[in-house]
């Protein structure tokens, strides 16, 4: 069976829709592209690659596969406006990590604030990867820079961020006394600060004032 | 081979040489039925319709021709021989009336469906394989395409987490969480090391609860601690000998004293 | 883009002909068969793979490509009259002997079958390896434990097995129909095993003992 096209192409070649067809096939089956010289030494004798070929490019014109031009080869690809149909999405809902959350909250209630600063307030030193991650997430960007020795960026928290937490604005962040009456933070005072903590907007600068981003 | 499946024993002596044949091959044959089957081609009638008794009488002088030529055969071939001798002497004798058991003819009919079963399974095995297959005669895909699993994490986190975490950076060096906070328990080593230093004075009976330290008997959070560790304590120093315990009800008052008061 | 069509179908499943595109990529994408629940699961919102696939066999019939099912999934898999133009692709199956192609047409034919009834069948024991090969070939597998003494594993063929050989499903097996209306299927007991067959160990017959009780 597997002869006798070969028998027969030595008379006559095989008509072109049968050409088109081996041109299919053999595109599709091969692992890489082929050249139309392969094309013709694989097809039988007579055959015209390049005929079948065209031929084959129309009929799959418009459909979910093409036939394109790789280099010296050709081959079939799926439709790129199909792409999306070659994704399988599972969504995956992660917890912020802690260094993460403790940034952004920084940042949400001390804006517009320099990595430097994050650094001074959280007590250890902030990762690139964790700025980077809000930054990606879109939930911190890139303030003005500061107009101290170096210039330092600094960060504020976006329209996204406010978004997600159901926020109108940073302002509406509760402070520290809401904080502390919602059971948040230790009943005791913390010593030295005692009650005027909150208001105390006075002798530090706006690194340490309270939950009142600009 | 065999004109009229009759004449068995006339047929011996082809039988004889089909046999001989067969013993070269010996090897290439894949147990007993499987040379049963072959042999039965040599009847070349259909397989329902083979006579078994014949097909023994073939089996048999496959043997004994074996033996002769000193070969030997695989334990399975001769169990088969012995059956089918016993099948031949089932078939050729008149049926015994006080035998129970099947009869010749149902075994001879079961070993028939055997090789036609076995036969049909052969052609259908080269039926399959004639089949196209891929990779042979058909093929797939040359260049699949791998569908990209696409991980998308959503990271959470809500208002709550957020002010948590800055009320613990803000609070950072007082703030501990409650259960870390070890001011309300008393420990039994506590316990064991006040109780040891009293335990000298208490030559009567005394309430277990009279030896729980000062300042631990208002807040009930902290008594219930200093209870559990003296009376923690108190089993222990009773396991050492050193003092005795005694209750006088179920929920009475807990009393110790020293061992040899 | 990915999320786009996906979005617009929550409204409207897209047109048929776009349906049949789709599927027609993802088929091609794949070198293994694609279930019917995984297209509709990649597909949009609302569309119809059963009958996208339908109009995509009749739009392959004749091609040099076909659209096959493979039990519970669809495939495109070259024309078999074809075979010839793919000595390039074609791959040397490692050689099964005997012994396993018979063992495989067994399975297949038999199946669900326990390794008894196999040798029953054959009349010789089955080696180890030749189970072995068939189940790494991933042609066979193993079926649900009978429910008789000792509760033998069974082994049924796979829709690897089904892909390979072109069948739709185990029903389209050459020659099935005949073989069971010959009885030859048939789970036929050894005279004189009927009742007390368990207990049979008597030792000649115990070759010819069907090996299992029905």
């Amino acid at each position: 069976m597997a002869d006798d096209p070969q028998t027969e192409s030595l008379f006559e070649a095989p008509p072109l829709g049968e050409q088109e067809r081996m041109v299919e096939a053999i595109l599709f089956a091969s692992a890489e592209p082929v050249s139309v010289a392969e094309l013709n030494a694989r097809m039988p004798h007579g055959a015209d690659a390049n005929q079948a070929l065209s031929l084959l490019t129309k009929r799959y014109d418009g459909r979910g596969v093409h036939v394109v031009r790789v280099g010296e080869g050709w081959a079939l690809r799926t439709a790129p406006d199909l792409g999306f149909l070659m994704q399988k999405e599972t969504r995956e809902t992660r917890k912020l990590s802690r260094a993460a959350i403790e940034t952004l909250a920084i940042i949400a209630y001390h804006q517009p604030v320099t990595r430097a600063e994050i650094e001074e307030i959280r007590g250890v030193s902030v990762s690139r990867g964790t700025v980077d991650q809000l930054l990606e997430m879109e939930w911190i960007k890139f303030g003005r820079r500061r107009m101290t020795p170096g210039r330092p960026v600094t960060y504020v928290v976006t329209p996204g961020f406010l978004d997600h937490f159901g926020l109108e604005s940073a302002r509406d962040l509760p402070g520290l006394k809401e904080l502390r009456a919602a059971g948040l933070l230790d009943n005791r005072p913390p010593p030295g600060t005692g009650e005027d903590e909150d208001s105390d907007n006075d002798g530090q600068d706006d690194m340490f004032s309270e939950g009142e981003p600009q | 081979m065999a004109e009229d499946g009759t004449r068995i024993l006339e047929d011996t002596v082809a039988s004889r040489l089909a046999a001989e044949a067969l013993i070269v091959d010996v090897d290439g044959f894949e147990g007993p039925l499987d040379l049963l089957l072959t042999l039965s081609r040599t009847q070349k009638v259909d397989l329902r319709k083979i006579s078994i008794l014949q097909l023994a009488e073939q089996y048999l002088v496959f043997v004994e021709k074996a033996k002769e030529l000193r070969i030997e055969l695989a334990a399975d071939y001769l169990v088969m021989a012995a059956w089918l001798a016993f099948l031949k002497s089932r078939l050729l004798l008149p049926p015994d009336p006080k035998d129970e058991g099947p009869s010749g003819e149902e075994l001879a009919a079961h070993l028939a469906f055997q090789l036609e079963r076995l036969a049909a399974m052969r052609e259908a095995a080269a039926k399959l394989m004639a089949r196209d297959q891929k990779g042979r005669d058909f093929f797939a895909r040359g260049i699949p395409e791998d569908v990209t699993r696409i991980r998308r994490i959503t990271w959470s986190a809500n208002l709550m987490d957020l002010m948590q975490a800055y009320a613990r950076i803000r609070t950072k060096d007082e703030f501990r969480p409650y259960v870390m906070d070890r001011d309300s328990v008393y420990t039994m080593e506590q316990a064991l090391e006040r109780l040891r230093g009293l335990i000298g004075y208490a030559g009567e009976w005394t309430s277990l609860m009279s030896y729980l330290p000062e300042g631990w008997t208002d807040d009930p959070v902290k008594r219930r601690s200093a209870t559990a560790a003296t009376f923690a304590a108190s089993l222990e120093l009773a396991k050492a000998g050193k003092i005795t315990l005694r209750q006088s009800d179920t929920f009475a008052p807990i009393q110790i004293r020293t061992a040899d008061g």
